[in-house]
């Protein structure tokens, strides 16, 4: 039986309505960086893709498998490093960044690096690596998630990239001079931020997937009193994931 | 052999002690040093300081091997094979590895401070982070880093300290005799790490006269001078990839990965590692893998790689 | 007009404004954007705050012209013909030019916390100079320097505050109809000063299918998106040079000298500002004044030029 | 009559054995720049010579009008800019750099700024420049200068690049962490700084030069007890700058 679509194509599609035409998507490996080339190919022509490993705008005929693959190269603007790339994104010249994580509160602080006691951690994950930066600084941040339990506790064990930190005014506070998170999106539906308590909510459920389902695997008290159904994928854009996108079977 | 030219046991005999701190090049899968690294295993250097960014099987080969004591870093992964690293994932759960973490941006102005002779770069990065929170580790910096309100504009900012290596190895596509260096493709933080080093060795696909590399003086990224020696290596990357020449191997993340999850990374050093270099192409697939792995000209990668 | 392509009439008019702060690339006698800077005259722009470091006629000639108000600069000169650049020498000598002094180096990382993001700069130079003596000049900068102990060395270090000025303008050899800027030679402050500035124009002798330029990233010091609006402009640095394509003029540089000394500069903008294009190479020389100045390709400048 | 040398030509022979081989230099317009390429063509093939607006050891096939020169760039390690080059001065990598100037005082502080009260000055210069870096940062600095008791003054109008500052001590309680100025070379002698008081004395007059004539050109006490007669140029050094490395009469 073939699917109409796939949960990884339904989440991927979700997270490329959140870059606008015309706007500079600082994006890493996985799955941002399929929504980042779906957006290209559909609504955002003119978006510009950035990978921190020094290339902006690349034409991207590959799917990389890393934001330093070589395939971030043919066709970009400019290729320079890791230095030029992140002083763009600290001097306000990025609009979005797309991060993921092990752990997200409902603040939308991240955890990308241990859970557990720091020096001897249950689990250890990569790290910041840029997460951290997006976070900080791009005007806004998109997170993408596995929706489970562990994975949204009520306090991440490390916080490795901040979101609202501990509500309003809270990056103010820390010194942070723009930004915060606006969508998380998860195998389960898509969550936003309260614009005055800067507390997770649910703002739509995937078709099939119940609010009890998504309360019962968030650690937090989440108010799903706004959400509606999230629209499907079109055809147009499936055809385009697994025809010119995503190389065979990477989003089944 | 001509000018700065010489043999990679000679590199690392006289460049890498036991302690040293100690840059690579490269970023996750691209670019690594890997055959000097190969050859520090073989060597059996250990209480490594490692500083980086983005590290990758760089550094998780050395953890393997039971070489680092302390890994200042941001990121340590595989990208779609496994992350974190197998081998730095296991080493910190155990507790068995110093770690003080950074982000891509902090530790890439850490290098930038080292190689601007400064000893600290302000930032707007990590502010809120715990990162900011887990102080001063212990082991070699005394201090992580400072918060202070700037003079100007009364915000805060944060103030991260010099990365000064001793040594940094870069892998580059090709070389002056006397030292110049050309990267194509992406530079990752390769030319900033190289300066921030009290010595560099450079590895690279070519060994060029020094009167043929500066006839494109815009495209090279390290004076000659910056550059301490330079080893031949071609293929010196694999199984990263290098811009232009070839691209990364898939076959042999998978082979890696599964020694290590399977407890036989030392099987693993045995053929990989302790093994001569015209015999570890023979083991990684020969000419028919090298002509897999080639890079479109054009392009810079395999277009066709099975991945 | 493809892309971001404008006139330079419309260009000076939509992006300068009388008190704008405004920032050229070049260096002393090389590839200043005197085309633009001609336009600015023509069209009575005044009051500017020029950020610069080693400026030269671009400066001066605006000086002279009665348009800036004030300077902060490292250095004003025209080389060999005479230093400083005799406008800005009278200028500063009559006390109608509000001047701040720093050196190359804090003023270009005075730029550098612009295009970083940051309030400020560290710096081990100008310490113990006078120029971290004269403290806060009046004018826009409220304080011109910091000096503070490091947290983590205990030296001494100055913060610089960083500059950020409303317009920067490049010229440039090629750049693509969507922006990307492709510099040949010494790229000098340029792309750095660009990133600072909030808005960018770049002249060019070239201006490129966007696809066309892309082909070689690596050789592109700024991405398109940097640039707000390009304008063509052949020989759009002269008299300063453009390498690789034409040298300086060093006829006019003593047309130039001689005028002011002999009190007669509006003489010199009535025959060379106040001008049409294509009459302004007719005066400098025309044809066989462009030949003589053009570059030889391998070495990028004119080798017999009677200088 | 044929001159044996002319003075800017024995000025330019002495600067260039300031430098030894291998070591970088970092050099302005004028005669710096022919005493490094002197150097080169003569006792020290292997100096490196810097220019601030952004090359490395270019060929130099032509004499260049400006450190910016298009003439800098051939045969160059690296062609870049200045926050480059600068930055390498900042990280204690140049050995060398040569300073001219229109003040100096007798512990080689050097003023390029302006003579009189600096915001209406009697005479403006260009201003630093990178002297200022050179003078603070490189390991050690020669000074090249005109003779004139209004260019020795016993202290400068405007300190643009810090010598041994008020002497012994002067430049770590400023913060400078090397450097200083070894020797002033003039149109009538060679000066150099005592070890221990900081300085200024009179190492060797040119031929034909009193050493009456240096105190009187010197507006501060000098110490010319140790001086002995400058060295002539070699025919050889005269035959490379005439034939090989300076423009027709340029140093005339």
């Amino acid at each position: 039986m073939p699917e109409e679509y796939t949960l990884k194509e339904l989440m991927v599609v979700r997270a490329s309505k959140e870059i606008k035409d015309g706007e500079k998507v600082f994006i890493g490996t996985g799955l941002p960086m399929i929504a980042g080339m779906l957006a290209k190919y559909t609504h955002a022509p003119n978006c510009v893709i950035i990978f921190e490993a020094g290339t902006v705008d690349s034409k991207l005929l590959d799917l990389p498998a890393s934001v330093g693959d070589p395939r971030c190269v043919y066709g970009a603007s400019t290729c320079t490093g890791l230095f030029d790339i992140f002083s763009m994104l600290q001097d306000g010249k990025i609009d979005i960044g797309f991060l993921g994580g092990g752990q997200v509160d409902k603040y939308g602080n991240l955890n990308s690096t241990a859970i557990g006691e720091y020096r001897c951690p249950e689990v250890r994950f990569p790290g910041s690596g840029g997460a951290c930066d997006m976070a900080c600084l791009s005007k806004r941040v998109v997170i993408i998630m596995k929706h489970e339990l562990r994975r949204f506790p009520a306090e991440v064990d490390y916080l490795t990239s901040p979101g609202w930190m501990d509500g309003p005014g809270g990056r103010e506070k820390a010194g942070l001079v723009r930004g915060g998170p606006t969508t998380v999106i998860t195998d389960l539906g898509v969550m936003k931020f309260d614009p005055s308590s800067k507390e997770m909510y649910l703002d739509s459920y995937y078709p099939g997937v119940s609010i009890e389902k998504i309360r019962e695997n968030t650690g937090f008290d989440i108010d799903c009193s706004r959400a509606g159904e999230t629209e499907k994928p079109h055809i147009e854009e499936i055809a385009l994931l697994r025809n010119k996108i995503a190389p065979k079977g990477s989003l089944r | 052999m001509k000018g700065k030219e010489i043999s990679i046991t000679e590199a690392v005999k006289k460049f890498v002690n036991d302690g040293s701190t100690i840059a690579f090049g490269g970023f996750t899968q691209n670019r690594h040093p890997m055959s000097f690294i190969r050859e520090m295993i073989r060597q059996g250097k250990k209480d490594l300081v490692v500083y980086g960014h983005s590290s990758g099987i760089d550094l998780d080969i050395l953890v393997g091997a039971g070489a680092v004591k302390r890994a200042e870093i941001a990121y340590v992964g595989d990208e779609q094979f496994v992350t974190p690293s197998p081998n730095f994932g296991k080493a910190a759960e155990e507790g068995k590895l110093e770690i003080q973490d950074y982000s891509n941006y902090g530790a890439t102005l850490r290098f930038l401070a080292g190689a601007m002779g400064l000893p600290f770069m302000p930032a707007k990065t990590m502010l809120g982070s715990d990162m900011l929170k887990s102080g001063s580790d212990k082991g070699k910096s005394e201090k992580k880093f400072h918060l202070m309100e700037c003079p100007f504009t009364g915000e805060k900012v944060v103030l991260l300290p010099a990365a000064k290596p001793d040594l940094a190895i870069i892998h580059a596509q090709m070389v002056g005799e006397g030292g110049t260096v050309m990267i194509y493709g992406q530079k990752f933080a390769d030319d900033i790490i190289a300066k921030a080093a009290k010595e560099v060795v450079v590895t690279a696909e070519e060994i060029l006269p020094e009167e043929q590399i500066r006839q494109k003086p815009a495209l090279t990224c390290l004076p000659f001078f910056e550059v301490d020696a330079i080893v031949k290596s071609p293929f010196g990357a694999h199984p990263t990839s290098c811009y232009g020449l070839y691209d990364y191997d898939p076959d042999h993340y998978k082979i890696y990965v599964k020694a290590i999850k399977s407890n036989s990374f030392d099987e693993y050093l045995e053929r990989y590692v302790y093994v001569e270099h015209r015999e570890y192409f023979e083991r990684i697939g020969g000419v028919e893998k090298m002509e897999r792995l080639r890079a479109d000209p054009v392009l810079g990668y395999s277009p066709n790689l099975k991945r």
